[in-house]
C-alpha cells in the first residue's frame, strides 16, 4: 500500500471519461494511460475537444459526478484517487494535486480578495493561525514576485492586471506544498510578453521545488518550454508520447508531423502555402471505428477505417498510435 | 505609388467615467494619433497585445464607432464626406471578425447572412443567392449542405468561411480582418490562411491582417504596423522590421516569441510587468515604464514617428535625431 | 460536368421549430398549455357550455351550496348559477388579464427597441419617462390610475396597460442593447445597410421572442391584478360574471359558504398557474445552447 | 463611496418630480368635480367657487402644481377632505401600520423565498428542485386576496385559532405588543409573503445556479474546499442580489397592500387608499398615493447603494 520513493507521482492508467449529460453519451477521453515521476513535467498538447483538459481535472476528480462516468485508475503518490469520497478527496485536493486555470479572472472568487483565498486555502489544509496563514500567502506573494505583495493581498481579482492574477493563482495552488501541479492552459489567455514570464515563473518554481507537473497546452511552442515530455491527444487518445526532442524533431503520427508542418513558423516566401491538415476535428459524440485521425490523413489506409490503431513502440520511452509503423517495424 | 486608403490623426477615447454633470473625467485613450497607409494589392498586418488598439483602429476604420478625430481617405477621396459617403465606401472595405459565431446573426440561414449585404446595395433576392451560393463554394463549403444551415450547426472553421464569403459578397477591393483566425484551431487555422492568400490573389484584394500572433503575421503580411497602447510604435517591411527591429517595444515582442527547439529554450523575459492600463495611460513615451533604455526625455515628450529609409519607420526617442535621449544622433540632419 | 450525385439541398429547422418540439418535450409545460387552451375554449364557448344564464338569479335559491340538484356548484347570492357564472367568467377574466398586456407589448417593445437602438438621448428620454412610472409599485400604480378615472372594464385595461408598458420597455430596451453591439449587427452596418433595415432583418428576429416570453410571464400577474381591481370595486362592474368580482361579492358568504365563496378564486389560480408554467416551460425551450 | 451615494441621489430628483408630477395629475385625471363629494349637491355657484378658491382648483394647472409641490416639499399634503384632518397625519400612522405587516411579511418571504431557493438552485432538475420550484411558483401564481380569504375560513371560521379581521382590541389607536394584538399580525402577514417568497425562491435558484456554472466553484473544489465551504462562496456571490430583491419586495409590498388590507380590515395605508378612494376625498389619495411612491423611491436608492457596497465587483464610479 505505501508509495515508493521511486514510484511515479502521477500514474494513470486505462482512463475514460464519458459525460452522460446530454443527447448522447460524449467519449471525452478514452484509454488514456501516463505516468508522471519526480520532479518531471510532461505536456499533454491537443486541440480544443482533444480531451486534455478533461484529463487533467479527472486527476482532481473536478467533473459533476451526475453527469459524468469515469474508469480506471489513477494514483497521485500511491493515492487511489478514485476511491476518495467526500472529506478524503477534499483533504487530498489542493494538498496532494492543486491547480492553475486557464483564465484565473474566473477562477478566483470576484468577491473574496485574492489574499483571503489563499489564507483560506492555507488554514484547510495546515494546522496554523489565520495570522500565521497570511505570513505564508505573504511570503508565496514574494516568491512569484508579485510587486508591493501586502497591498495586492487586499486586491480583488478584477482590480488585478492579468499576469498579476496568473501569479496570484500560482501562489494560491503552491501554498499547500503539493506534490503534483496540474496546469490547464495557463498561459493561453496573456500577452505574448507576459507569456514568457508566467512560463519562466512556473519553469524556475518547478525546478526549485521539485514539483511533477502535467502542463495542458494547444500550443506547441509553450510545451517545448516547459516539459521533459510531451504527450499528442486527439479525440480522446493520446496519439503520440515521447520526449521533447523526439516529438518534435521525429514525430511519427501523422497528426502530429502534420502540426508541426503547419505552423506558420519563420519567414516564408509570399505565394506560399502552409501544409494545412485537411477536414475539421471529429464529432466526440459520433467517432468513426478505427482510427479517429484517419478521415483527416494523407496516409490512412482501408485498415485505418475499420481497426482501431494499436500502441507501437518506436524507441526509449517513443510510443505512437499508428498502424502504418506497425507495417513498418 | 499613392496609397489606397490613407488615415491621418486617428483618435478614439471612450469616457469611462463621468462627474455629477455629466462631464467626462478620465477616458480610455484606445487609439491615439494613428497615421498609417495601405496601399493597393498588400497585407498590412498590425500586431500589439490587448489594449493597443488594434481592434478600435479596425472599427474606426468601418465607421462602426465614431472616432474622436481624424480622416480616412479613399483613393484620395475623402470618406464620410460627399466625396465619398459611408455607404458607397462601405462597398469597398469589408471585415471579418475574430468571434465567427457573433459575426453572424443566429436567425438567419447562411445564406441569407451573405446575401444581406448585395440586398441591401439593390440585388434581387434572387441575385443575391446565387452569389451566396458562388462564394460559399468558392470558400470551400458545399452549398447545398450549408447555405441553409444556422450558424450554430457549423463547426468553427467552417463558420469563419461563411463569414470570409460574407465580407467578399460586396465584391470589396479591401478586407480587414479583425483576428480573423485567432480562434480557431491551429490544424483549422492554416486552412483558412491558405484560403485568404488564394482569395486575396483571385480577387486582387488588399488585406488589412490584425493579429496578436506574430508568426501568422510574418506568414502573411508584407508591411507590418506594430501598435501599443494606442500609438504607432514602429512601421515598415515585414523582413526588415522581424530582423532588424529598431522599437524597444517591437524587439521585446520579437524577443517573446518561442524558440520551438528544446535546445534553445528561453532563459530570461524580455521585459517586465503588464501592459499598464489604458485609462490614463503613461505621459511622453506610453512605453517608457517598461522600457530598459528609458531616459528623462522618454517620459517628457513623446517621440515623433521618424522615417529610417526603406519604408521603415519608429517612434523612439533612440532613433530620432536631436531627441535629447543619449543613444539618439546628436543633430536633426 | 457537374457530379450528378449532389446531395439534395439541406434546410435546417428554424428557430421557432426547435422551440416548439423542446417544448413539446416538457410534459409539464405541455400540460399547462392544454389548460391555457381549455380555458380559452370554454371563454370561446361559454354561451354554448353554460348550462344556464348567468345572468338570471332566482331569489328563492340564494347560496346553495355545491352539489345542489341543477346547480352542481351551488348559487351565489342572487341566486344565480355559480357553474354558468364561472364558464361566462372566463371570457372577461381572460380579457382582462390578456388584453392589457398585449396592448402593452405593442407600445413597451415600441419603446424599448427604438430606447435601445438609438441609444443616446433618444434613450435617456425615453427611458427615464419610464423610470417614473416604474417608481410605483404595479399594484399602487393600477389601484391609482383605475381609482382616478373609476371603475368599468375599459378604465381597467388603461390602468392595466399603463402598468405594464415600462416593465416591457425595460426589456426591450436591454436586450436591443444587448443585440445592438453584437458582432453580426457591426457587420450588417459595414455592409452599408440603413437602421431601418438592421432592425428589421438583424434586430427584431432576435429582441422579439424574449420580449414575448416576458409579457406572457405578465398575463399572470395581470390576471391577478385585473381580478384585484374587481376584487376591490375598480374593475368590471356589476351584474357582469367576473371572477375577482365575485370573489367580492361572495364574501359576506364567507361564514356561511365557505367553499362557495373560494371557487372564483381557485379559477384566477387555475389560470394564472397555468400561463406562468407554460410560460416557464417556453422560456427553457427557447434557451438553446449551441 | 460616499461620492457615488451622493450621485445617485441626485439622479433620484427627477424621478421624484415625476412621481410628483403623475400623482399631481392623477387628480385631475379624475371625471367630474373634484369637490363633489363635499358639497352637497344643492350647493349654490358662489359656494362653489369659495371652496375652489380655498382648495386652489381656480388656478392654472401649472400653478397649482408648483404651489402645491412647494407645500408638499414642507411636508404639508393638504388636508383630508373627509375628516378634515391633515393628510400627512392620517397617511403616516396608516403606513406605519402597514409597514409592520409588509416588514414582517418581507421576512418570512425572504427566509422560506432563500430556502427554497438554495435547495432548488443546488439540486437542479433532482425531486428537490421541483418540489421547491413548485413553491415558488405557487407563490407567484396565487391570488393572494384569495388566499387570505381561504386561511380566514380555515384558521378563523373552522379552527378558530386566529382573529379574521382587524387590528385587535380598541384598533390600532391602541396597539400594543402583547399576543391579544399580535395575532392579528399572523394570518395577513403570513398571506403577504406568499408573493416574496415566490419571487425571492425564483431569483435565488437562477442565482444558485449560474453561480455554481462557474469556473471559479471548479477552483475552491480545487484547492479543497469541502462543500460547506463551497456554499458559504455561494451565499456571499448571491447575497448582494437576494438582499436587494428582498428590499424591492418590501416596497411593493408596502404598495401593494390594498388588496390584503381590504380582506383583513387591516388599519394600513391600503385600506386608506381604499377609503379615499370610494369616498373620492382626493387630497388624501394623492397624498398616500404621493407618500408610498417616494418611499418606493427612496427604498431603491437604498438597495442600490447597498448593493453597490456590498459587491466588490461594482465600480464604484
Amino acid at each position: 500500500m505505501s508509495a515508493t520513493a521511486e514510484g511515479p507521482v502521477l500514474d494513470i492508467r486505462g482512463l475514460r471519461v464519458t459525460f452522460t449529460g446530454g443527447a448522447r453519451p460524449v467519449r471525452a477521453v478514452d484509454d488514456v494511460s501516463l505516468a508522471i515521476a519526480r520532479g518531471e513535467v510532461v505536456a499533454l498538447l491537443g486541440e480544443s475537444g482533444s480531451g486534455k483538459s478533461v484529463t487533467l481535472r479527472s486527476v482532481l476528480r473536478l467533473h459533476p459526478p451526475r453527469k459524468t462516468r469515469i474508469e480506471g485508475t489513477i494514483r497521485v503518490d500511491g493515492t487511489d484517487v478514485m476511491t476518495l469520497e467526500g472529506a478524503a478527496l477534499a483533504a487530498f485536493r489542493g494538498k496532494g494535486a492543486s491547480m492553475i486555470f486557464q483564465e484565473p479572472m474566473l477562477a478566483l472568487d470576484p468577491v473574496y480578495s485574492v489574499g483571503d483565498q489563499i489564507v483560506e486555502a492555507i488554514l484547510r489544509h495546515e494546522r496554523m493561525s489565520r495570522a500565521q496563514a497570511r505570513q505564508r500567502a505573504l511570503e508565496w506573494f514574494e516568491h512569484v514576485r508579485i510587486p508591493s505583495p501586502e497591498r495586492r493581498l487586499e486586491a480583488y481579482p478584477h482590480e488585478m492586471s492579468g499576469g498579476m492574477r496568473q501569479r496570484a493563482m500560482i501562489a494560491l495552488a503552491l501554498a499547500c506544498n503539493p506534490k503534483l501541479l496540474l496546469a490547464d492552459e495557463p498561459t493561453t489567455a496573456l500577452d505574448a510578453t507576459v507569456q514568457v514570464q508566467i512560463l519562466l515563473l512556473l519553469r524556475e518554481l518547478q525546478r526549485e521545488l521539485g514539483l511533477s507537473m502535467l502542463f495542458v497546452t494547444h500550443d506547441i511552442g509553450v510545451a517545448v518550454e516547459v516539459a521533459d515530455r510531451i504527450a499528442v491527444m486527439y479525440a480522446g487518445r493520446i496519439v503520440e508520447i515521447g520526449s521533447v526532442r523526439d516529438v518534435i524533431r521525429t514525430p511519427r503520427h501523422p497528426y502530429t508531423a502534420g502540426l508541426l508542418a503547419t505552423r506558420a513558423h519563420g519567414g516564408r516566401l509570399s505565394g506560399n502555402r502552409l501544409p494545412a491538415i485537411a477536414g475539421s476535428p471529429p464529432d466526440l459524440a459520433n467517432l468513426p471505428p478505427g482510427c479517429a485521425f484517419a478521415p483527416r490523413c494523407g496516409h490512412a489506409g482501408e485498415s485505418c477505417m475499420h481497426e482501431a490503431p494499436p500502441v507501437v513502440a518506436i524507441g526509449a520511452g517513443h510510443e505512437a498510435r499508428c498502424v502504418l509503423l506497425k507495417t513498418a517495424a | 505609388m499613392a496609397a489606397l486608403l490613407e488615415v491621418r490623426g486617428l483618435v478614439k477615447n471612450f469616457p469611462v467615467r463621468t462627474d455629477l454633470f455629466g462631464r467626462v473625467k478620465s477616458f480610455v485613450s484606445a487609439v491615439d494619433e494613428v497615421d498609417f497607409d495601405l496601399h493597393e494589392g498588400e497585407t498590412l498586418g498590425v500586431v500589439g497585445e490587448s489594449g493597443c488598439g488594434k481592434s478600435t483602429t479596425a472599427r474606426l476604420l468601418l465607421h462602426l464607432i465614431e472616432p474622436t478625430a481624424g480622416t480616412i481617405r479613399f483613393e484620395g477621396r475623402t470618406v464620410g464626406t460627399a466625396e465619398l459617403p459611408w455607404k458607397a465606401f462601405r462597398r469597398q472595405v469589408q471585415m471579418v471578425f475574430q468571434d465567427s459565431y457573433a459575426s453572424l446573426n443566429p436567425r438567419l440561414t447562411v445564406a441569407e447572412s451573405i446575401a444581406f449585404g448585395p440586398m441591401v446595395h439593390g440585388l434581387s433576392r434572387r441575385e443575391a443567392e446565387a452569389r451566396a451560393n458562388a462564394l460559399l463554394e468558392r470558400v470551400g463549403l458545399e452549398p447545398n449542405r450549408i447555405a441553409g444551415r444556422f450558424t450554430h450547426e457549423l463547426s468553427g472553421g467552417q463558420r469563419q468561411r461563411v463569414n470570409i464569403a460574407r465580407a467578399l459578397a460586396l465584391h470589396p477591393r479591401v478586407l480587414v480582418l479583425d483576428e480573423a483566425v485567432s480562434a480557431l484551431d491551429k490544424s483549422v487555422e492554416a486552412q483558412v490562411l491558405n484560403l485568404l492568400l488564394d482569395l486575396k490573389e483571385e480577387f486582387r484584394l488588399t488585406y488589412l491582417f490584425i493579429s496578436h500572433d506574430l508568426e501568422v503575421v510574418r506568414f502573411m503580411a508584407t508591411r507590418v504596423l506594430v501598435m501599443y497602447l494606442g500609438r504607432v510604435a514602429e512601421l515598415g517591411p515585414t523582413e526588415a522590421l522581424y530582423t532588424g527591429s529598431r522599437h524597444p517595444y517591437t524587439t521585446a515582442l520579437l524577443g517573446s516569441l518561442l524558440s520551438m527547439d528544446p535546445d534553445r529554450r528561453t532563459d530570461a523575459a524580455p521585459i517586465s510587468g503588464d501592459p499598464p492600463n489604458p485609462i490614463d495611460p503613461p505621459a511622453g513615451c506610453r512605453f517608457h515604464t517598461r522600457c530598459a533604455s528609458a531616459e528623462p526625455v522618454c517620459a517628457a515628450r513623446h517621440p515623433a514617428l521618424t522615417v529610417l529609409g526603406g519604408g521603415h519607420a519608429v517612434a523612439c526617442h533612440m532613433s530620432e535625431p536631436g531627441s535629447g535621449h543619449s543613444r539618439a544622433a546628436g543633430r536633426a540632419a | 460536368m457537374r457530379a450528378a450525385t449532389a446531395e439534395a439541398f439541406v434546410r435546417s429547422p428554424g428557430y421557432w421549430v426547435t422551440v416548439l418540439r423542446r417544448f413539446a418535450r416538457d410534459p409539464v409545460a405541455v400540460g399547462a398549455a392544454m389548460v391555457v387552451l381549455g380555458l380559452i375554449l370554454m371563454a370561446v364557448f361559454a354561451p354554448w357550455l353554460a348550462p344556464q344564464d348567468p345572468l338570471q338569479g332566482m331569489t328563492l335559491k340564494r347560496l346553495r351550496p355545491p352539489g345542489t340538484d341543477g346547480h352542481p356548484l351551488g348559487t351565489d347570492e342572487l341566486g344565480r348559477d355559480m357553474l354558468s357564472r364561472l364558464i361566462h367568467g372566463a371570457r372577461i377574466s381572460l380579457f382582462m388579464g390578456i388584453v392589457p398586456v398585449f396592448t402593452a407589448l405593442v407600445a413597451g417593445a415600441a419603446i424599448g427597441i427604438v430606447a435601445g437602438y438609438a441609444g443616446g438621448w433618444t434613450n435617456t428620454v425615453l427611458m427615464r419617462t419610464m423610470d417614473v412610472f416604474f417608481a410605483f409599485p404595479s399594484v399602487l400604480l393600477a389601484v391609482a390610475l383605475a381609482g382616478a378615472l373609476g371603475p368599468g372594464i375599459l378604465n381597467s385595461i388603461i390602468a392595466l396597460t399603463l402598468v405594464f408598458v415600462p416593465p416591457i420597455a425595460r426589456v426591450a430596451e436591454s436586450v436591443t442593447t444587448g443585440v445592438r453591439s453584437r458582432d453580426y449587427v457591426e457587420a450588417a452596418k459595414a455592409s452599408g445597410a440603413g437602421a431601418l433595415t438592421i432592425i428589421r432583418k438583424h434586430v427584431l428576429g432576435n429582441v422579439l421572442g424574449p420580449i414575448f416570453v416576458y409579457a406572457m410571464s405578465l398575463i399572470a400577474v395581470c390576471m391577478i391584478l385585473a381580478s384585484g381591481l374587481s376584487f376591490l370595486g375598480l374593475g368590471v362592474k356589476p351584474p357582469m360574471p367576473d371572477w375577482g368580482l365575485m370573489l367580492n361579492t361572495l364574501r359576506t358568504a364567507i361564514y356561511t359558504q365557505p367553499l362557495l365563496c373560494a371557487l372564483p378564486g381557485v379559477m384566477i389560480f387555475i389560470t394564472s398557474i397555468s400561463f406562468n408554467i407554460m410560460t416557464d416551460g417556453l422560456r427553457s425551450a427557447m434557451d438553446i445552447k449551441a | 463611496m460616499l461620492a457615488y451615494a451622493i450621485k445617485r441621489t441626485l439622479f433620484t430628483l427627477p424621478i421624484m418630480l415625476g412621481v410628483s408630477l403623475v400623482c399631481f395629475a392623477l387628480v385631475h385625471l379624475a371625471p367630474g368635480d373634484p369637490l363633489v363629494s363635499v358639497l352637497p349637491p344643492d350647493a349654490s355657484q358662489a359656494i362653489k367657487e369659495q371652496m375652489m378658491a380655498l382648495y386652489g382648483f381656480d388656478r392654472p394647472y401649472h400653478e397649482q402644481f408648483a404651489r402645491w409641490l412647494a407645500r408638499v416639499a414642507q411636508g404639508d399634503l393638504g388636508t383630508s377632505i373627509r375628516t378634515g384632518r391633515p393628510v400627512s397625519l392620517e397617511v403616516g400612522k396608516a403606513v406605519g401600520n402597514t409597514l409592520m405587516i409588509a416588514t414582517l411579511a418581507t421576512l418570512i418571504g425572504f427566509v422560506l423565498g432563500t430556502l427554497f431557493g438554495f435547495v432548488a438552485g443546488y439540486f437542479r432538475d433532482s425531486w428537490l428542485d421541483k418540489a421547491a420550484s413548485a413553491a415558488a411558483v405557487f407563490g407567484v401564481s396565487v391570488p393572494h386576496y384569495w388566499l387570505g380569504m381561504i386561511l380566514v375560513i380555515i384558521f378563523a371560521v373552522q379552527l378558530g385559532w386566529l382573529p379574521p379581521t382587524g387590528a385587535g382590541p380598541g384598533g390600532s389607536e391602541a396597539w400594543v405588543w402583547d399576543w391579544v394584538h399580535v395575532q392579528h399580525l399572523i394570518l395577513p402577514a403570513v398571506t403577504m409573503s406568499v408573493i416574496p417568497m415566490g419571487i425571492i425562491a425564483r431569483t435565488v435558484r437562477a442565482l444558485v445556479a449560474e453561480i455554481l456554472s462557474q469556473e471559479f466553484v471548479a477552483g475552491l473544489r480545487a484547492k479543497g474546499l469541502s462543500e460547506f465551504g463551497v456554499f458559504r462562496h455561494v451565499v456571499k456571490n448571491a447575497a448582494p442580489t437576494a438582499l436587494a430583491v428582498m428590499g424591492i419586495q418590501l416596497g411593493y409590498l408596502l404598495g401593494g397592500s390594498i388588496l390584503i388590507e381590504t380582506v383583513f380590515s387591516w388599519p394600513g395605508s391600503g385600506l386608506l387608499l381604499n377609503d379615499a378612494i370610494f369616498q373620492r376625498d382626493l387630497p388624501l389619495l394623492q397624498g398616500t398615493i404621493l407618500v408610498l411612491a417616494l418611499f418606493f423611491v427612496v427604498l431603491n436608492l437604498a438597495v442600490d447603494v447597498m448593493q453597490t457596497t456590498l459587491d466588490p465587483r461594482i465600480q464604484r464610479a
